[in-house]
Formats: structure tokens, C-alpha cells, sequence
């Protein structure tokens, strides 16, 4: 499991009208073992109330589950709401089960996401710690240039 | 809608009131004519109905299986149903879509719109949009009778619309759908909307419809549930129908993967069940015991899927319980194919029928032992939540939810504690890691403390992380995954 | 080879020469130089062997799972078998074809020769075709441990070039192979062609490789088998095999679809065979419980034989046998194919793993009742079969056959009375219908026909023709056919 | 179950190396209770027993079933056997399991066996009920001409 140097905040809910809880739970769970600071969001929650709590917050991603297939119908205007509230760079993840038939090959779900302006797009099943490890890596990425040596540290 | 709710039955007046409001509020429109809808219905009920359906099952030791299943456009639906008609299924499922449970009536109609026969944009069937004569000219077109399956807190179009329709049962009740399914209801809120709907049952039952409802308590949290306190839901979730009329209760078990646990939970589901009733005086109720299976992660693998659904086939068929809803091979992956619905159908029907002959051969000392377990944790909880209310379920409830003396685990209601803590013993049995302030026997932790000591070992006591690990417990993918093929070397 | 067989051993001595006839008479050539084969042998077992496995997993309570499985040609079996590998076999097998059972060699490398690596003219591995140096290389590119399969009266060149090439255990012995395999051949001919099979396992393990053989008794005659009776098979095969030196026997349990009684099937398989190995002074031999899954005709659909799989795991796993043999869900259709196969071991694998934890707590009261009624059946015929020996198992079967002592249902054998039939009682545990000249306690007969009663209901007895109906009772097929959907009108 | 009124003769048995009882065993059972005179060959009989003791039996029908896979290599030759023999309009049948893969499509199992000069070639898992069916109809259809009143009649 990666550990950060630097506490990442983290937002996290399900989104819209989805109400599965798991998921999230396990998710907060992890961030927070590897030292994370989790804002937990919960289920049912607004696209309007990431974007509020992102940046009332000053978080540095928003991790949005969503497991009951309606993802795509909440999330397209989330990246330009954040754009508009002046958090543009935020790291914006999603996972779950974000179509509504698992007929749909992954790859098309997975275009169809990072065209919203998703920075990350999970697949079903994915193990807190693939999460966590993108995480870091992203953090690392972004902080490289100013924070050279905090960076991310990988236990 | 009075300000402390209780468990007495609203007056046709006050549900007629209560009608205009909802139905001008939430649809702009008047309220369905109830004699009309009724006296439909009646007719429509003389060719069957989920309660005869059960009644008849119970009577004889057989289950009716049922799948859950909804799509978005009536053609899709169609032939959702004729499908799982032809696979065997005993009731045909009618399930709702997310959007219009939540009351977002407009979003679905348009969902609706941009969905096919063959691609639904919804996850489930938007039964207000499609409206009343088009669904019961679906129903009608099939000779099975059909449940219309929802859960949110404030279902009463979509019940209204489903009787109406022509559904004869309906599913869930407040304790599963406030504290599983939503963030910031309080009960004091949910359970006047969801009295409406048993009221509308109770009318519907004594114009000649003998609708039935689901009660599923604590059931299905997606984690494992401790069966007593699983029951101590369904319970409260019963007798607050009863209050409101309703005459068919089908109590729920949700099968766990532990055999000898899960017939117990659902023979004291029926016990349970039926001696709270009687103690509140609802002698009439006729209870169905439904077992569903496991409710949590499934194996993504259908080989391991078939043997998760083979687990809990046999043990409802030890319990001969009449009413089996069957999960499908293809829950870990996605909304079933449609030979997935059947091959799932199949399966469970084959093991009913084989296990069913031999359920008596199959009784175990440890069935017995998990039966007086749960009912003695059950009892002390249900006791503490009537004492709270002076005997008023409703009242009691409401304020056993606040003093803990009500909690559950992983609720995302935020209303709830969430002291509470599952965790499997070494044989898989769930048992409690925490048990908060619920009021439990001290006999009977000593029991569960014995058959965790099995799991702990020598080792440190078991731990949340135990609890996390177990959220994968009938996954067992780790240990199924096959060892690469390494020779080793002759020797010379 | 005497006239008069007794289970006295072969000297080592007797062996070579017998083996130079049968070299000389069936492939005209000179045995394999056996200090080389062992030797060869000994190094390959030190890789791993059956019994090692077997051994481990009886000690940890854990099941090793073992699939049948042969083709024609090489490059076919090598994928098979990394497919099976792969898919989680604890052990792999080869499957011999039957042309080569009976002798045919030459017509079968000329059907080696028409076939391919993706279509088989035959019907397994046509081991002697391919040859030892062939052989060799194939076990020896796989890290588990070999069985080599086959069931025929004169297996003496299958085995002896199953041994040579590397496999650890060998299937069968002269109770199996007489009665259920051929049609004209007598017990006193049969027996001493099995008895220098198991003198050569004698002679391996002598030499550093622990040889396995099944003893499969009366287990599989393709309708179902009372189970006391087919352990009598199991047990006399068993002493056979120990009376030539063999050290680790599988005794075998059919699973025929009533889990208490195949639990205790399981469990009286082991009690017996060391009963008896003790009782005449074979005090080293290991056992390792076989169960097979139903080895009579299938459910053709996929869905059923999953539930049929299913239930014969569920009973294995009560019983903590250390080997299952798995069966497919295409079983009922023809020779599986590679899906089939791998799902067919994971759904295996998962449910041991699933019902293994909570083994202990599914032991009913009926699993004592079916274990005490099989004793004491099984006991009272073996009694009598060794008496009519003076103690010699050899002697005792072949006088006992003649007088219907022993005896079983459906034989193909014309030797064998066939007085005795089996039929199911309304739970699907197999009693007898008739028992002809079985020496079985009045006692256990009463205790049947107590069982059969509920069945037989207030019509007449259980007859022939019940029987006949009992050999399609696990496909279910009828009963699970779907109803047509025919609409009833609604009443205007 | 169709009865017969002029007693048919059945030969039947399990061909070649095939040692596959219940099949014969059940048939042979059903045919009896329908009226037939059965000769129960059993496992593992020789094409040549076949032919010869159809004609010592004077038999109508020949039932050969085979179902471990390999009827294809033990039934090239038997109706030219029975030509030989001068038996050459005798009735033959043959069940079971025709071929070693079920992969193989039934039509090209069932085409090749008619093509060896099978009457009737039956798919595996045929009921009893129907081999007797059949039966009738072939044997009124052979006796048509000079027992038309005879002929078969089905209960
Ligand atoms: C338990 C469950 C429920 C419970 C939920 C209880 C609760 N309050 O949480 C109940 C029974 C209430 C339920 C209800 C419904 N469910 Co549901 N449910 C499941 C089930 C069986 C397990 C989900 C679960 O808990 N998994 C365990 C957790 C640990 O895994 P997870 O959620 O997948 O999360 C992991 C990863 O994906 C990852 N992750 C998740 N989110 C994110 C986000 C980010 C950014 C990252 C990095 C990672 C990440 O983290 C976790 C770590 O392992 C699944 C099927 C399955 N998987 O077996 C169906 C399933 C998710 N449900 C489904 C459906 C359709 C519904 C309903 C709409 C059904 C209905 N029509 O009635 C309703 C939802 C109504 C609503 N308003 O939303 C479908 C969704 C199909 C689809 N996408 O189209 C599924 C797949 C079942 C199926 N095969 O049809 N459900
Ligand atoms: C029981 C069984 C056995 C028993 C047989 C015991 C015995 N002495 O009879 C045992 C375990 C010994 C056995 C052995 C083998 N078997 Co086996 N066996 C079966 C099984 C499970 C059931 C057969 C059965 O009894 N069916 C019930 C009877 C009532 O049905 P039936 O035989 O099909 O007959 C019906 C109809 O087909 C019809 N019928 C049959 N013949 C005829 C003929 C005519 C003219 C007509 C009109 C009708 C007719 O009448 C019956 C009425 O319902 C089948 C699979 C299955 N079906 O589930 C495999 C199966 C037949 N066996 C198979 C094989 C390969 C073998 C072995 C070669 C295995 C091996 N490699 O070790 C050996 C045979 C060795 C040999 N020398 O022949 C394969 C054959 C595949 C193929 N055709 O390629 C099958 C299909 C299994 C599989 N899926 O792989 N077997």
C-alpha cells in the first residue's frame, strides 16, 4: 500500500440517485489507513454537492462511485461545473459499475468517461489499492516540478 | 400526516386526503379512482394472485421462484417476462427504475425515450411514465401472477401505480428501505409515507386483492446481516403493515452461505414473525416466508456463482421455504443476459425439487442451536424496541433508532449509529464483531463469543479488518485461483 | 496362475514369469526391464506422487479434485491436460481408450493414426499406441501428480505401461471390472489378471513409488447402488489389492444425489475398508476416501447438472473426503468440452471450500441412521463372503457370486444372478426393491421398508417399474419442464 | 405404447467394445412389455453375432446400440454382412451415443449412418416409446400388401 508524505484530501459519495454504500465505505476505509485525510459524502449525492464540498474543502481529488448504471446520465456536466467554480486542475475519479449492462465493452465505457473529463476511470472490481496507487502516482506527477523531494514515497 | 406517528390505522378519509396531496404534489394530477382501480383489480386478481400462488406453495412444501428484473421500454420488458416465464419462474417481477423511486418522474420519462427494446438507459422498468393502461395491458398479457419491486422512501405513486396496474404484491417496507436505502430520512418521516402504502394494500385486500408486501427488514445490507437482528427489521417492517390492513406479509430471510444459519434464520423468520403479530393482536396475517439469496458481492465467475446460488438453494430448501427469490449467475457482473436469468432459474428449480424430498434427512443439532440463538437475541431487541413504545412498534421504533437500542451496520443513513459490527465466524456463520447498545442476552454472547473463539485462534481477537476481509467471503477468489503449472526437475 | 485363485501373494518370481507370457502372447515381445521402469519411476514420484497428495489433504481435511479425461492423440491429451491443470485438478488423468482395454492395440494406433490433435477417433489415450518414451515426456511436463485410468477384465500391459510411464495411481480391481465391464468372463479368471496388476503396484511401492489404486467395488453400474452393497465391492477389491503388497487403496463412494446417505456412504467407505484390511492382518495400508460424483445418466442441461454437481459436492464436503472425482455439466451430452471441464472443477472447488468450513454442523441425525443401516448390511455379506473362503476374500467372492451371496442389480456379466435391484424411497436414498439371496440382517430390512413405506404411499408396493423411473430421477427432466403461458380471461 | 398384433422378433445388444448395459436393458424391457420377442445379446457383441443370430432367430428388427463413441468403427460393414448372409431386407437400427464428440452435428452423425445402411438411425436419449413407434410403422409398412388387416394397430 502506498503511503503519501503529504496528506491528500480526498471527497468521496455516490452520485446521483445511487445508493450503494460498500463500495465507498471499503474506499474511505483505505484512503484513510494510507493516510488520507476522507471527506465521506456518502450515498445519493447531488453532482452540485462534489463540486461545494471539493472546493469548500480544498481537496485534491474527488473519487465519485456510482454502482446502479446511471453514471453517465449525473456526470457529464461535473467537469465543466468544476471549471466553472475555478477548480479546473482537480483530479476527478470514477469507478463502480458505470453502465447500465455489463454487455457494454469496457473500452467504450471507459472513452465515454474521460471524454467527460474524468482524470481516472475505474473498472468494476477494482481493489482499494489499484486506487491508491494512481492516486499517488497522480499526486506525485502534479507536485513533481515545485515538491521534487516529497513527492510520493511507495511502502 | 400527524406530527408522532403511531401504528394505528388511518381512517379511509385521512388516506383519501393524503391521496389528493401526494398525487397533486408529485404528479400535478388528481388521484387514480380508487373503486375504479380496485374493482379492476379484483377482477384481474380472480386470475391469480402471488399470495394464492404462495398460499398454495405453502400448503404443499413447494417454493415459487422469483427473479427480480426490469428494463426501461415496454418491449424490453415484454420479453424480460416471457423469458423469465418460460425459465420457470413462479411470479413474473416488475422492478422500478432509481429514477422514479426518487420521485424524478421527468428525468425517466426522457430515459425512457432514449432507450430500446434491446438498450435500456434505465435500471429498471419506469412504471409512472409507461402509466397505468399500458402496464396492465403487460400484465394481463401474462398468465403468471406479478410483484412490482421498488425500494426507496417515498414509493407511494409507484405502489398506487403498481396496484392499480394490476400487481398483486409489493416489496419492502420503512426499517429497509429508511435505513438501507436512504441518507438523511428519519423514520418519523419514512413510515407515514410507507403506512400510506400498506393502507392501500389493506383497501386494496379487503376489495377482493389479497395484495402481499415483502417485509425485509434488515436484510440486505450488502454486507453480512446477523440474522436476530435481520428479523428484528422484518418484524417491525410486519407489524406496521398489519397495522395499516395488510393480510399477506412475506417475511424475509437473506441466505448468508452458512447452511445451518440460514435455515434457521428462516424458520425463526416464520416464528418470529407470526408471534409478534399475535401479540399485537393480527391473527389474521397470513405469513410466507421469503428466503433471497445472498444479497452482498458475488463471484464474477458464473462456475462459482451457480455454487454461491447452490448454497443457498439448499438450505432454503431445508426450511421449505415457499418463496425463493433467486439471484443469477451474472450478479457479480452486470444486468443479466437472458440465459443467464434462465440458467439460474433452472438450477434453483432443479435443487428445490431434489433437496425439497430429502429436506427432513438434512436437519442439523447445529440448525437447532443458530434457531434458539436468534430467537433469543431477537426477542430481547424486539421486547426493548415495543417497551420503548408502550407496545406501539412505530413509536418504539423511532426511539429505539435514536437510543441505539435499533443499529444496524454499514447503514449509509446517517440517523443511524453504525456501532454495530458483523464479522463470520470460522464456519462462516455471521456473528457479532460489535454489538453496540443493542440489548442482547448476556447467554447469548457468551454463545457467539464461543464460535468466534474458533476464527481468532491463538491469535489477537478479531478485528473491522476481519469484517472488511469478509466482504469477500463468498467471493473465495483468491484460493480458487489456479497455481502455474511449475515441474519440478527429475533428480538424476 | 493357479486354477484354484487364493489371495495368497505372488512371489516376485511367479510374476516374471507370468509377465514374460503375457508380453510374449499380447504384444509379442519381451516385458519392460522392470528394474529400470522402477528405478525410473522412483526418481519421477519423488516430483510427487497420488498418495502424497491424498495423504496431505486427509491429514489438513482438504479434497483433492479429479477430473476423467482422454483423448487420441498426444498433442490433444498434453492440451487437456494443461487445460484441467490449469483449471484446478489436484491430480491429472489419463484416460485410457477402450479398444486398447480390450486388447485391440493395433486397431487402435490405427485410430490413433486417423485422429488429431482436435478430433479424437477414440474414446481416451491409447496409452500402449503411444508407447513409454512418449508417455514419459508427457507426465513428466506436468507438476501433478498422474492417475492412469481404465476398466477392463485384462489391464495387465495398460497398467504395466501406465507405471512404467510415471503415473502414481491405477483405477479399479476385479469386483468392478468383472461385473460391471464384461459379459462372459468368471471371478476365477479375473481375479488373478488383477491380482498381477496389483503385485506390480506392490512391486513400485517396494521400490520407492507409494502406487495408488481405487477400489471402485460396486459403484457404478449406471443405475443407482444401495450403498452397503457397494462397499462390499469396495472392500473385497480393497483386500485383494492388499493381498499383493498395495499400500494405498482409495476406496470409492458413488454420490448418488441423497446427500445423507452419501455422507454416510463416505464415511462407512473408510470404516469398512480398515476394518476389514485389519481383520485380515493388513495393518499399513492407507485410505483415502474417493467419492465420484452420480455415475449414472445426467441432466443434458447445463443449469441441472450444475445442481446435481452441486449436490454431490455438498455431501463430499460433509464427509471431508480427501478425493472427488468431478463429473461435467456436459456429461449428459457427450465428451466435454475445455469450458466444461474447467467450469465444471471450479464450481467443485468453490462449494468444497464453502460447505468444508462448516462441515461439522450439517451432520444430521440421518447421517448415523444411513451410516449404522450400511454397516450393518455390509458387514453381515462380507462375514459371510470371507466365511465361504474360510477367511480368503478371493475364494470367499468367487463361491459367494455362484451362490447369490453377492450379487448385483443390472450386471452385464451372465454370470452374476441379477436377483437384487435397487429403487429409490421418496427422499432418493437407494434401498433395495428386491435383495435376492443377500445375507442382509432382518433387522436392516425392516429399517428399509420403513423408508420405502412413505414412498410406496397407500397404492401397492414399489415395483419394476419403479425402478426403471428411478434411472431418470436426477435429471428431473419432466417435472421441470416450463408450463406454456396461457392467459385466463379477465372476467368482464 | 403401440402393441403389436403378429409378434415382432428383436435381436438387440451393445456393439463391439461398448459395455454400456442400461440402455439395452431398458429397451429391451419396454419392447417385452409392448409384446416383443427379445434376444438380449448384452455388452460387447461382435457384428458377427449380430448377423448370425438374427438369422438362427429368424428376426425382424436388429437394435444395435452402441454409446462409448466408437459405433462408427464396428458398423461399416453390417449390412453388407447381412446381404452376404441373405438378410438383406432385415430391419436395422441403431441408438446410443454415435459419435466420439457431441461437438459432431446430429444431422452428419445420423446422414453417415443411414449411409451404412441403417434403417433408422435414433439420437441420443431416445425414449423407448419411441423406438416402438417406429417399429410399428416399418413393420405394418413391410406387411402391408398381404396383411392389411393385420397390420399394426396402436393402443
Ligand atoms: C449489495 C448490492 C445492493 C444492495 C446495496 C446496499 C447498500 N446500501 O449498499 C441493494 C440490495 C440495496 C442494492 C440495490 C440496488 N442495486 Co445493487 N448490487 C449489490 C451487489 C450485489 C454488491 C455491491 C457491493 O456491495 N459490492 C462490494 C463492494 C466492496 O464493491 P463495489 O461496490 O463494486 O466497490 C469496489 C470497487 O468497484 C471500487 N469502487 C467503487 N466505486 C469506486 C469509485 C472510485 C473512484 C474508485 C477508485 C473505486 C471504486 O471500490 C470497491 C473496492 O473493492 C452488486 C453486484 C455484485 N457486485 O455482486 C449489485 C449491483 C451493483 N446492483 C445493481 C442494481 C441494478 C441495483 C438496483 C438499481 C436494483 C434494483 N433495480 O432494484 C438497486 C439500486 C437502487 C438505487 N437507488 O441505487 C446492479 C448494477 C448494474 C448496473 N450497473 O447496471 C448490480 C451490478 C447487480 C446486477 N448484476 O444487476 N444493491
Ligand atoms: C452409466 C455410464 C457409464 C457406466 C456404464 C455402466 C454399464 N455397465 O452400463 C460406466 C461408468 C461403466 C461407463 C463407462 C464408460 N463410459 Co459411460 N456413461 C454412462 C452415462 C453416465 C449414462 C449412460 C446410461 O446408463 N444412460 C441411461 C440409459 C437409460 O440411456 P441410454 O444408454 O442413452 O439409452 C437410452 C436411449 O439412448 C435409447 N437407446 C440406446 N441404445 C439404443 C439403440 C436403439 C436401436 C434404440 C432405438 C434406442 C437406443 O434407449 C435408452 C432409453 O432411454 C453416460 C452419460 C449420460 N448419458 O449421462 C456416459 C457416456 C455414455 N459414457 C461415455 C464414455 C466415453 C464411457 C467410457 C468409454 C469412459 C472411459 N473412457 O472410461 C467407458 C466405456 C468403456 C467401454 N468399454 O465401453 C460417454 C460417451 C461419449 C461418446 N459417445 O463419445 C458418455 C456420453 C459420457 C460423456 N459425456 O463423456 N459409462
Amino acid at each position: 500500500m502506498p503511503r503519501f508524505l503529504r496528506t491528500p484530501r480526498v471527497v468521496i459519495g455516490s452520485i446521483g440517485d445511487d445508493i450503494h454504500v460498500v463500495g465507498i465505505t471499503i474506499l474511505a476505509h483505505a484512503l484513510r489507513n494510507a493516510g488520507a485525510e476522507v471527506i465521506q459524502l456518502g450515498i445519493q449525492t447531488p453532482p452540485e454537492e462534489f463540486v461545494a464540498t471539493a472546493i469548500a474543502e480544498d481537496a485534491d481529488v474527488v473519487m465519485v462511485s456510482s454502482s446502479n448504471g446511471h453514471a453517465a446520465m449525473w456526470c457529464s456536466q461535473l467537469r465543466a461545473d468544476f471549471d466553472t467554480a475555478g477548480a479546473g486542475s482537480i483530479l476527478l475519479y470514477i469507478g463502480g459499475n458505470l453502465s447500465v449492462s455489463a454487455a457494454t465493452p469496457w473500452e467504450s465505457v471507459e472513452a465515454r468517461f474521460l471524454s467527460m473529463g474524468f482524470t481516472r476511470v475505474f473498472a468494476p472490481r477494482t481493489q482499494p489499492e489499484v486506487a491508491l496507487e494512481a492516486l499517488a502516482a497522480d499526486l506525485a506527477q502534479l507536485h513533481a516540478p515545485d515538491e521534487q523531494e516529497q513527492g510520493v514515497e511507495r511502502v | 400526516m400527524s406530527e408522532q406517528p403511531t401504528n394505528a390505522k388511518l381512517s379511509l378519509d385521512e388516506l383519501q386526503a393524503q391521496r389528493e396531496d401526494v398525487f397533486r404534489s408529485q404528479l400535478d394530477r388528481d388521484p387514480y379512482d380508487l373503486d375504479e382501480c380496485t374493482a379492476w383489480a379484483a377482477r384481474n386478481a380472480k386470475r391469480g394472485s402471488v399470495s394464492a400462488s404462495l398460499s398454495a406453495a405453502k400448503a404443499s412444501g413447494r417454493t415459487v421462484v422469483v427473479p427480480r428484473a426490469g428494463v426501461a421500454s415496454m418491449e424490453g420488458q415484454r420479453a424480460l417476462m416471457r423469458e423469465l416465464d418460460e425459465a420457470g419462474a413462479g411470479v413474473l417481477p416488475i422492478t422500478v427504475d432509481s429514477l422514479t423511486r426518487e420521485l424524478r418522474f421527468d428525468e425517466a420519462a426522457r430515459q425512457l425515450a432514449e432507450s430500446t427494446a434491446t438498450e435500456s438507459h434505465l435500471n429498471g422498468f419506469p412504471i409512472v411514465a409507461h402509466g397505468i393502461e399500458a402496464t396492465r395491458e403487460l400484465i394481463t398479457s401474462f398468465s403468471k401472477p406479478v410483484i412490482i419491486r421498488a425500494n426507496a422512501v417515498d414509493l407511494r405513486i409507484v405502489a398506487e401505480t403498481g396496484m392499480a396496474s394490476g400487481g398483486t404484491a409489493f416489496v419492502s417496507g420503512p426499517m429497509y428501505a429508511t435505513l438501507e436505502y436512504s441518507k438523511n430520512v428519519r423514520l418519523a418521516e419514512s413510515i407515514p409515507k410507507w403506512q400510506y402504502i400498506f393502507r392501500i394494500l389493506g383497501h386494496y385486500t379487503e376489495r377482493g386483492v389479497p395484495a402481499g408486501d415483502d417485509a425485509v427488514g434488515f436484510a440486505q445490507s450488502g454486507t453480512c446481516s446477523v440474522p436476530s437482528l435481520m428479523l428484528v427489521g422484518v418484524v417491525l417492517d410486519a407489524l406496521i403493515m398489519a397495522g395499516q390492513g395488510v393480510k399477506h406479509v412475506m417475511p424475509y430471510a437473506m441466505l448468508q452461505g452458512n447452511i445451518a444459519q440460514d435455515v434457521a434464520c428462516c424458520l425463526a423468520s416464520e416464528i418470529l414473525t407470526q408471534e409478534y403479530l399475535h401479540k399485537l393482536g393480527f391473527t389474521d396475517v397470513a405469513t410466507y416466508v421469503a428466503s433471497s439469496d445472498w444479497n452482498g458481492a458475488f463471484p464474477h465467475r458464473a462456475a462459482d456463482a451457480y455454487g454461491l446460488i447452490a448454497t443457498n438453494v439448499v438450505a432454503a430448501a431445508i426450511a421449505k421455504v415457499p418463496l425463493n427469490y433467486v439471484k443469477t449467475i451474472e450478479e457479480g457482473v452486470g444486468v443479466p443476459t437472458a440465459e443467464a436469468n434462465a440458467a439460474s432459474i433452472r438450477i434453483t428449480r432443479y435443487l428445490f425439487r431434489l433437496i425439497g424430498k430429502q429436506a427432513d434427512s438434512l436437519m442439523s443439532e447445529d440448525v437447532h442451536f443458530e434457531k434458539e440463538l436468534i430467537l433469543m437475541q431477537a426477542r430481547a431487541v424486539l421486547d426493548a424496541v415495543l417497551d420503548l413504545g408502550d407496545g406501539d412498534p412505530v413509536v418504539g421504533s423511532i426511539h429505539a433508532l435514536e437510543r441505539g437500542v435499533l443499529d444496524i451496520p454499514f447503514s449509509p443513513n446517517v440517523h443511524v449509529r453504525g456501532n454495530v459490527l458483523p464479522v463470520r465466524d470460522a464456519a462462516g456463520a455471521v456473528r457479532f464483531l460489535d454489538h453496540g447498545n443493542l440489548p442482547l442476552p448476556a447467554e447469548s454472547l457468551r454463545l457467539e463469543q464461543q464460535r468466534l473463539a474458533v476464527r481468532a485462534g491463538s491469535g489477537p481477537g478479531l478485528s473491522y479488518q476481519d469484517m472488511i476481509d469478509d466482504l469477500q467471503f463468498l467471493e473465495l477468489e483468491d484460493e480458487l485461483t489456479a497455481q502455474p503449472n511449475v515441474v519440478a526437475p527429475m533428480e538424476p
